[in-house]
């Protein structure tokens, strides 16, 4: 394992180390709640300092990736092999989109652990869980052998689930069962489908960029492409697989609604283009119309629930369906365009969301409820969650100069560059969910800010556990997102040139057949 | 004629006997020393096992040592071990569900141990066995010492009663075993192995019904459908020791049986058994995996968890025979691991006989350790990565897909899906319900907790790393 | 297709243009992040300094480009330079890129000097209103963003830099409305005012991804070369329906303009968003951004007129409003309200005439059109400030208490007056020589329908205005009571008003460079001369129109002393007309009963019961299967025994049935 | 006399134990039918062994260790239904459903 | 001749006797028809030529194995008592059962087994294959084909199936005492 860059260590660390962490908390006493805290805090911070300082090398100082036509070199990449009977192999490297993925799960994992400030009971187990959540999440999104991916993937679900049955509010165990039930079932899809694919490729190789260079079959393709697909397009919220994750989300604590409707999803819409797309080209080609149509009636269907919801969680829930529903209408149209706009709103989405999540489960600690009729005029007594929930509120309504836009800007001009009239009007379609999206969002704040402040959770003055605005950690954790929003909106333009290089091998694979 | 590669059983029987001379003069004690002369007796076999790993037998035709039957071998004695410490001071305070109503001085543990012994010896003779009279003794060896151990507690009305319903569902499934073994040679015409792949290399009817027999008759061991009926009943009212036997020790040796049959002499045979292995194993998962889920008896429950997996299990028959093994070999491993966790972590909740789930309430808090390996346990059994049991499903899985039997690992998948929903109760009762008032738990003590670490660890790290069997 | 190169302006220019986007962008910041919350005080100051700095900036810009592109002979007849340009995100394509970019060409650097110039007044005056306001320092962050937004969406060259600030604006406008967040009022209408463009904004993006996919380029003048509408003039199936790609592509651009400039029937926004703070109505919904509608399609007026129908559309939407918005102003007795329908008829007498005709006929209603703006923002800013005075100083803004006031207000009452005088089109003030400029226009155009109903609209303008003047100032005072409270003439608010007199006077002086610089089609210049010989009795007509309405007001209201608002005995038809046409209820209906009762509500129901539903189906399925298993598994042994068998039996049967 | 009689005769022999030890309620008469079906596999073995000519005494040989593994099974038995009559007055199988579900 | 003459005598005392096996409501009288089938199997054994499994089924089974099962008669119940008469819903449930089992295991026996007809593996008849001398030297031969082997095995069981029971009854006394 000599001679790996610096680079190299530090990447496959940033998942190795939140387990290491977990073990550190681990043998931590649990009543000393204010040092796990702090351990658990001050590991997301190193995390995310690590993942950025990537970020940044692999932009400007990372070994420039060769993208050849035939083969793709990752950055930092290593392989080592790990069970040789089967030919699997621990391959971990990045290239833009699961590092600008990765940078968005190392942001919110921090700006996680810092909304978790006030979990009181159980402290240790919930800073356990979501370290091993983090690590799961930074493995999965740096493997390029499937078999490593399924395994890391899979790591997420077991602290899903006890993080949202343990430590949930409301039908907290239902919503945890019926989560993790059908995110399990995607899972088995996805495994179907690469099993499939290992074996249609010889029981060769479980490393994805060989056995991208396959051609496989195309009758093979138009089977196994669905299934990995959807297996995928489950845990990435697609319409009308969704129905976990409006309970889901509802369900969860604060730090794992962010988690799961920011970064969790990402992995689903990730696999969706990393694996069906990149290695099942002609599948993708032949089922590309049925699911454009679902990402397109998803797009609507999110927003026009989410009009109807009385609760923040689930208002924002069904908002998530329909800006997923947008990834896939990008990834569906299968161009260079959409494709990168997918990307984009798969990180843009994923701040925006999570800062959502944050700002309702900080408002819930203030209020007590989460019921849209039950609040107002919160503008006055918390004024920098005030200002914050009108910015990610127009941040999700895709406003200019906020995360939101340049993703569905390129989204939708992908759509139009489609292939045929049906994708360019169901592009058009889509386009209508974001007045939809203005209606809701602009609903949910004006009921939450504005309008006369309702007596029965008027502030107490101060800053603290009962009304008062932001304390200085809940700020810091709002600052980073809402940094992360607006620089994203204002010069995507970095991202965008990076993404579009680590897009040109699946784009090649597309266009071959 | 080399005796050497049969030290191990010839270890086994002596230190089934000695516990037997033990029980006997150690009267007054409280039969402490058989349970630690078992165990010392295991470890050697064990040593044994692994000093005569390499060494193969010759020169019996009806005996015969072989690399693979080291494997079997090692899960046999392992069951053999995790039993024996499951069992200590289990039958200190009397027999468990009745405890409390009856003053029951101590009973011997002697008894226990060797028939324990004995079964596990009748393993060691089944997978060695190179003809079907050895093959059927095997069978037969480790099966009766179970109706004893059932019914060990013969004061219990439980025990007995699964006694009794082993005894009879045994005793048809040894007359199936018999008739078809009459078929098997009358139509190989001998009782050799070698013989009777000769007769499977020209299937006949009669050959054919033999086997079929066969599997209905070993299948029983495996609790497999269609017979699997007697799996539930029998577990719950077993001792919890036993339970733990049954379901690793005895589903391995059904497996051996299974494996030595299928995957020997009629290996010829199995192409054309396929539809039999898949529905069998079809409608073991869908029958374990749905009734599981309306379970609250912590034995019973998993019971049908051991009748799913049968299911998967027989995955292994669907595909090439050495890959086959091997998968099933790894997933027996890791499935005993993790079932034995269960129990283990079910004896952290307390000495007594545990009937129902709400014995793991609120573990996590008062026995996090335990709670884990309870969360690793049935994780891993649902099949979810990064644990043991992912990769366990994965190559029985693999097995049939390499056939393109796309069907049967659909089933088997979203099987491996549905079973999550029952595997999470006994987690969700240990992490996630409210506590209720409860006298403290007993320590477990380095000791006691020793084993739980060492299954833990074998159920994170064979996922990891799945070295063997190769 | 070739990416027309423009002009770049020389460096010195260039800073200006940056200072003018940057000094309001900075004010923002300062106010926003740090003064506005610690020294609310000054920031008012700052605001209006920096905001002043900008003007200054503004005109040295345009100074610059006079000098650099509108004197030199080559550049003239375009005019247009490009500033500066970023790309800031490109797409795949040869030359489509979203930029940032900053043009000058006539029309831009008119709006640019409105907007700077109006923008520095409204701060300055706000200084005056916002005083007590805890808020204030939130207010100057928001006008000051506002102001950068809108300069950024006067100054694009990229379209998608339009949207970019389009929406921006939008969103200004939808917080500034909302201003007073505690009042429920003003926060519905603030939503209404943001979901209402939004709506229209969608057909916009959607058009100019359109219009940008078939000229290979987001760059406006690109999108204006003939090559583009060549691309797009083709006809379109798209599930049976067939439709000319060209129409339909200028008509979702043109729909961003319907929304954002309040065209009929798009426009009930606009009345309600009088809910916002004064100087938030005298900024943007009288004169930048409701303009922006006007200037978008303005901007695409060479693509527009390449398509006839698309610029009937233009006008009857234009012309539809302005009569519209005239006849409901008449009956309205709020101050502000009063205002915003003549705002509307205003806007839609500037959008009609964008869309009187194609070629140099049309080039005369595009250069009138952009003179109304020009006039427009000065008498209509001059108009709420003035109002602004008025209802601080009567605290309240209907008409039916109102009255007298021409003594305790008499700066206000001249100024209202000029303004007055300004928008009914009497000469010499500024609102004759641009509506005179519309009228003729059309003439020339051949649209004789349009003429009347321009002129019509002429006197109902007339009328309204000065009901609101004669029931504001005339008439006896309806409360004495109150009159030791009423706050006085406070000179930081009267200096802006006066300031903006002065051009509501004057502009009308401005025509002739108007209407030689302000051009569509540079091809064009040399033919101008001569057409609008034979009209010369237009103005006359005009005039008579609003002495008309002047005369039919001041008999009305100063010697009949006729109360304004509805009585018992009112006639139906003024009802109709003071309701709105009941226009705010049908959309009432279609949001509420169609949008979500309609639609959402049983999508929501779905989303629970069925696609929910079908999960839990699929649970209580299994349950079920579940249930009968457990029966089966009754504790007797002999049933467990034939099952077996007859499990065994049937695994045979089917091992010899499967070949 | 040949083989398919003997195998006639024995499935018939089978078939009998099978219904015994479905219909019969007591748990000694249920371990009879047991023996039946053992029995009807023990003419198998000799049957095969006498007309099937292969290793005709291996045939023989296993049904005495058949008769030896049932003998222990019935000492087991015995031992069992001892147990049961402690706790069930009649050891009827019926009684025994305790465990169900 | 005589020989199928016997063979059909005995094989209709098997069936009947067995019939009276697992219909006789009384429990002692099923018994002693059991004694009969396995008098009438010995026979057949004879018949067959294998007099060793007739011996050894005289002396283990009729020997051993039911007195096993007329001590549990005894020991459970009196003698003379009746069994409740198995129910007829019961009885209707497991006559096709067991005639299907009855279809199962003769369907391929008759087809199969008369196709090869007699003779199998190689010349049918083999006088004295399971005469004592042959049984003993197979019995006891350690060399390859031997079943030296399974005769140790089967001691063992026949020990662990001792001590079982022993456990089992011991239990019941609570335990050694």
């Amino acid at each position: 394992m000599n001679g790996f860059a610096l680079e190299t260590w530090v990447l496959n660390l940033t998942w190795i180390f939140p387990l290491g962490m977990a073990l550190l908390l681990a043998v931590i006493p649990s009543g000393s709640k204010r040092v796990i805290r702090g351990i658990a805090t001050v590991a997301a911070g190193i995390n995310l300092l690590a993942t950025a300082w990537l970020t940044l090398r692999f932009c400007w100082a990372g070994p420039a990736p060769d993208f050849g036509a035939t083969r793709t070199e990752l950055a930092f990449a290593v392989k080592v092999p790990w069970i040789p009977s089967l030919r699997a192999g621990y391959y971990t490297g990045v290239d833009a989109i699961s590092m600008f993925l990765m940078l968005l799960a190392a942001i919110i994992v921090f700006c996680g652990t810092l909304a978790s400030w006030r979990i009181e009971t159980r402290v240790k187990e919930f800073f356990i869980l979501l370290q091993v959540l983090a690590a799961g999440t930074f493995g999965s999104f740096m493997s390029f052998d499937l078999l490593a991916f399924f395994f890391f993937n899979e790591l997420t679900l077991i602290p899903t689930y006890l993080l949202i049955a343990m430590f949930g509010s409301g039908r907290k165990e239902y919503s945890a069962m019926k989560l993790t039930m059908i995110l399990l079932g995607g899972s088995g899809l996805v495994l179907i489908g690469f099993l499939g694919v290992y074996f249609e490729a010889g029981a060769k190789t479980f490393d994805l960029l060989e056995l991208a260079q396959m051609h496989f079959d195309p009758s093979f393709q138009r089977w196994a492409f669905p299934a990995v697909f959807l297996g995928f397009a489950v845990l990435g919220n697609l319409f009308p697989f969704h129905i976990w994750s409006p309970d889901g989300h509802a369900a969860a604590p604060t730090a794992v609604s962010m988690f799961l409707a920011g970064v969790h999803m990402k992995i689903g819409s990730y696999g969706c283009l990393r694996m069906a797309i990149y290695l099942l080209p002609e599948g993708a080609h032949f089922w590309a119309g049925p699911f454009f149509a679902l990402a397109v009636a998803g797009a609507l269907w999110g927003a026009l629930a989410a009009v109807r919801q009385t609760d923040l969680k689930y208002m924002n829930a069904y908002s998530s369906v329909s800006h997923c529903a947008l990834v896939f209408l990008g990834l569906c149209a299968l161009n260079a365009t959409a494709l990168r706009g997918a990307v984009l709103q798969m990180v843009s989405h994923g701040l925006i969301t999570a800062a959502f999540f944050c700002l309702i489960g900080m408002i819930y600690e203030r209020t007590h409820t989460r019921i849209i009729a039950e609040m107002g005029g919160l503008m006055r007594s918390m004024p920098f969650l005030g200002v914050a929930m009108v910015i990610v509120g127009f941040a999700g309504l895709g406003l200019p100069g906020l995360a939101g836009f340049p993703s569905e800007l390129n989204i939708f001009l992908g759509g139009f560059l489609g292939s045929s009239p049906a994708i360019r009007a169901g592009t058009f379609l889509a386009i209508g969910s974001i007045v939809v999206a203005a209606v809701y969002l602009l609903r949910g704040v004006n009921a939450v800010l504005h309008g006369p402040p309702r007596l029965s959770h008027a502030p107490t003055g101060g800053q603290g556990r009962a009304g008062g605005d932001a304390t200085l950690v809940e700020k810091i954790a709002l600052l980073v997102l809402l940094l992360g929003i607006i620089g994203m909106g204002l010069l995507p333009g970095w991202m965008v040139s990076r993404i579009d290089e680590s897009l040109i091998p699946i784009l090649n694979n597309l266009n071959r057949g | 004629m080399n005796t050497f590669p049969v030290l191990p059983d010839l270890l086994l029987l002596a230190t089934g006997v000695a516990v037997l001379v033990a029980d006997a003069r150690a009267r007054d004690e409280d039969g402490k020393i058989c349970g630690r002369l078992a165990a010392i007796g295991t470890v050697c076999v064990l040593a044994a096992l692994l000093f005569t790993r390499s060494s193969v037998s010759g020169g019996w035709s009806t005996y015969a040592v072989t690399p693979q039957g080291f494997w079997w071998r090692l899960i046999f004695t392992l069951a053999l071990f995790f039993t024996q410490i499951l069992s200590a001071g289990y039958f200190d305070n009397g027999p468990d569900s009745v405890g409390a109503r009856h003053a029951v001085p101590p009973q011997s543990p002697g008894a226990f141990h060797a028939l324990l012994l004995f079964c596990v010896l009748g393993m060691f003779v089944l997978v060695s066995a190179r003809e079907l009279l050895t093959f059927f003794l095997g069978l037969e060896l480790a099966t009766l010492p179970l109706f004893a151990l059932a019914g060990f507690q013969s004061r219990s009305g439980e025990s007995v009663e699964a006694a009794s319903k082993l005894m009879v569902m045994a005793g048809m499934a040894t007359a199936l075993n018999l008739f078809g073994l009459s078929l098997l040679y009358g139509a190989a015409g001998n009782l050799s192995f070698d013989g009777l792949a000769l007769a499977a290399s020209r299937p006949s009817r009669l050959l054919e019904l033999g086997a079929l027999l066969l599997f209905g008759g070993i299948g029983f061991k495996i609790s497999l459908v269609p017979l699997q009926m007697w799996a539930p009943d029998v577990y719950e009212g077993a001792p919890t020791p036993v339970t733990a036997f049954l379901s690793v020790g005895s589903k391995a040796a059904g497996l051996a049986a299974m494996a030595a049959l299928f995957f020997g002499p009629l290996d010829a045979l199995r192409l054309g058994f396929y539809p039999v292995f898949a529905v069998a194993a079809v409608a073991s998962m869908v029958a374990g995996n749905l009734g599981a889920m309306r379970q609250h008896n912590a034995r019973r429950f998993m019971a049908y968890s051991s009748i799913a997996q049968a299911g998967y299990f027989l995955l292994a028959f669907t595909g090439d025979s050495a890959r086959g093994q091997s998968a099933l070999l790894f997933n027996l491993f890791v499935y005993g691991a993790a079932t034995l966790a269960f129990f283990f972590a079910l004896r952290a909740t307390g000495p007594k006989r545990v009937e129902e789930m709400g014995a793991f309430r609120d573990l996590s808090r008062e026995k996090p350790g335990a709670a884990l390996l309870l969360l690793l346990s049935m994780f891993s059994l649902a099949g979810i990565p990064p644990l043991a049991g992912f990769l366990g499903k994965f190559q029985l899985f693999s097995v049939a897909m390499r056939e393109k039997h796309y069907a049967l690992v659909f089933i088997a998948v979203a099987n491996s899906v549905l079973s999550l929903y029952y595997y999470l109760r006994p987690v969700k009762e240990a992490y996630v319900a409210n506590p209720e008032f409860r006298p403290p738990l007993p320590r477990l003590g380095f000791a006691g907790s020793l084993p739980l670490w060492i299954l833990a660890l074998a159920v994170v790290l064979l996922g990891l790393w799945p070295g063997f069997p190769r | 297709m070739d990416n027309l190169s423009l002009y770049g302006i020389s460096g010195p220019t260039r800073l200006w243009a940056y200072a003018v986007l940057g000094l309001p962008l900075l004010s923002f910041l300062l106010n926003g992040l740090w003064l506005g919350r610690k020294h609310s005080g000054a920031s008012g100051w700052v605001a209006t300094g920096l905001m002043g700095l900008s003007f200054a900036a503004a005109i040295a810009l345009a100074l610059g480009w006079r000098s650099e592109v509108l004197e030199r002979p080559s550049l003239f007849p375009q005019a247009a330079a490009l500033a500066f340009e970023h790309v800031w995100m490109p797409f795949p394509g040869p030359a489509l890129a979203a930029k940032f970019s900053f043009y000058l060409d006539p029309i831009s650097v008119m709006m640019i000097l409105i907007v700077t110039g109006i923008s520095f007044l409204v701060h300055l005056y706000s200084i005056g209103t916002m005083r007590e306001d805890r808020g204030r320092g939130r207010f100057f962050a928001l006008l000051s963003f506002f102001t950068f937004t809108m300069l950024g969406l006067v100054s694009a060259h990229n379209i998608v830099q339009t949207f970019f600030f389009w929406e921006l604006v939008g969103a200004a406008s939808y917080l500034l409305i909302g201003f007073w967040y505690e009042k429920p009022a003003a926060v519905a209408a603030g939503k209404k005012a943001f979901v209402i463009t939004r709506l229209a904004d969608a057909f916009f993006l959607a058009g100019l991804l359109l219009v940008g996919l078939h000229a290979q380029s987001f760059d406006i003048s690109n999108l204006n070369a003939a090559s583009t509408a060549d691309a797009l003039n083709h006809s379109v199936v798209v599930g049976g329906i067939s439709f000319n790609l060209l129409f339909a592509a200028c008509l979702c651009l043109f729909a961003g303009a319907w929304g954002k400039s309040a065209m009929f029937p798009l426009h009930v926004w606009l009345p309600d968003a009088m809910e916002g703070p004064t100087p938030v109505s005298a900024l943007i919904h009288s004169a930048t951004m409701v303009v922006a509608g006007v200037y978008l399609t303005a901007r695409f007026f060479p693509l527009f007129s390449a398509c006839e129908s698309m610029l009937r559309v233009v006008e009857a939407t234009g012309l539809i409003t302005a009569l519209f918005a005239a006849v409901v102003a008449c009956a309205q007795t709020d101050l502000k309200r009063i205002l915003a329908f003549s705002t509307l008829s205003q806007l839609g007498t500037m959008m009609f005439a964008l869309g009187l005709g194609s070629g140099e006929a049309g080039a005369l209603g595009y250069s009138a059109s952009m003179f109304h703006v020009f006039t427009h923002a000065f008498f209509k800013c001059l108009l709420f400030l003035s109002a602004g005075v008025i209802i601080h100083a009567v605290h309240g803004q209907d008409l039916k208490d109102m009255g007298g006031l021409r003594g305790r207000l008499p700066w206000t009452y001249a100024l209202t007056l000029i303004a007055c005088l300004a928008i009914a089109g009497v000469w010499p003030f500024a609102g004759f020589f641009s509506k005179d400029e519309i009228l003729l226009a059309t003439l020339v155009n051949g649209r004789p329908f349009a003429f009347t109903a321009a002129l019509l609209t002429g006197g109902i303008t007339a009328f309204y205005m000065f009901r609101y003047f004669f029931l504001v100032f005339h008439g006896s005072r309806k409360d004495d009571s109150q009159s030791d409270d009423v706050h006085g003439e406070s000179a930081i608010m009267v200096i802006p008003m006066v300031v903006l007199a002065i051009p509501s006077v004057l502009a009308g002086l401005a025509k002739g460079v108007f209407l030689s610089t302000v051009r569509p089609f540079p091809a064009l210049a040399e033919a101008e001369p001569g057409v609008s010989s034979g009209f010369g009795w237009v103005p006359f007509a005009a005039l008579g129109m609003a002495a008309f309405g002047i005369a039919a007001s001041y008999v009305l209201y100063v010697r009949k002393r006729t109360a304004p608002g509805e009585s018992p005995s009112s006639p139906v038809w003024h009802r109709i007309v003071a309701r709105k046409f009941y226009l705010d209820e049908a959309w009432m209906f279609l949001a509420r009963r169609v949008a979500i009762g309609g639609v959402s509500r049983p999508l929501a129901w779905a989303e629970k019961k069925i696609v929910n539903g079908l999960f839990d189906l699929t649970t209580f399925f299994i349950r079920a299967i579940s249930v009968l298993l457990s029966w089966a598994q009754n504790g007797r042994l002999q049933f467990y025994s034939g099952l077996s068998l007859v499990g065994l039996c049937l695994l045979y049967l089917l091992e010899r049935g499967s070949p | 006399m040949n083989l398919p009689a003997c195998l006639l005769l024995s499935s018939a022999l089978f078939a009998l134990g099978v219904y015994g030890l479905l219909t019969r309620r007591n748990l000694i008469a249920v371990l009879m039918s047991l023996e039946l079906m053992v029995n009807a596999a023990l003419i198998n073995f000799t049957a095969f062994a006498r007309f099937g000519g292969g290793d005709a005494t291996a045939g023989a040989v296993f049904p005495l260790f058949v008769m030896a593994v049932t003998a222990g099974e019935m000492a087991l038995a015995l031992g069992i239904v001892m147990a049961l009559q402690r706790w069930r007055s009649r050891i009827d199988v019926d009684e025994l459903n305790r465990l169900h579900g | 001749m005589i020989r199928d003459a016997l063979f059909y005598a005995v094989a209709a005392g098997i069936l009947i006797s067995a019939t009276a096996v697992v219909t006789l409501r009384n429990l002692f009288h099923s018994a002693l028809a059991l004694l009969a089938t396995l008098f009438a199997s010995a026979a057949l054994f004879l018949l067959l030529g294998a007099e060793m499994t007739a011996l050894a089924q005289v002396l283990v089974y009729i020997g051993g194995i039911l007195i096993f099962v007329l001590y549990a008669v005894f020991l459970t119940m009196d003698v003379g008592s009746k069994m409740s008469a198995a129910g007829k819903f019961k009885a209707a449930l497991a006559l096709p059962v067991a005639a299907a089992v009855f279809a199962l295991l003769a369907g391929p026996g008759w087809r199969g087994a008369s196709v090869m007809g007699g003779g199998i593996h190689g010349s049918p008849v083999q006088e004295g294959f399971a005469s004592l001398r042959a049984l003993g030297s197979r019995l006891l031969d350690p060399g390859a084909n031997g079943f030296i082997v399974p005769f140790e095995i089967v001691s063992v069981l026949l020990l662990a199936a001792l001590v079982g029971a022993l456990a089992v009854v011991r239990g019941l006394d609570g335990g050694k005492d």
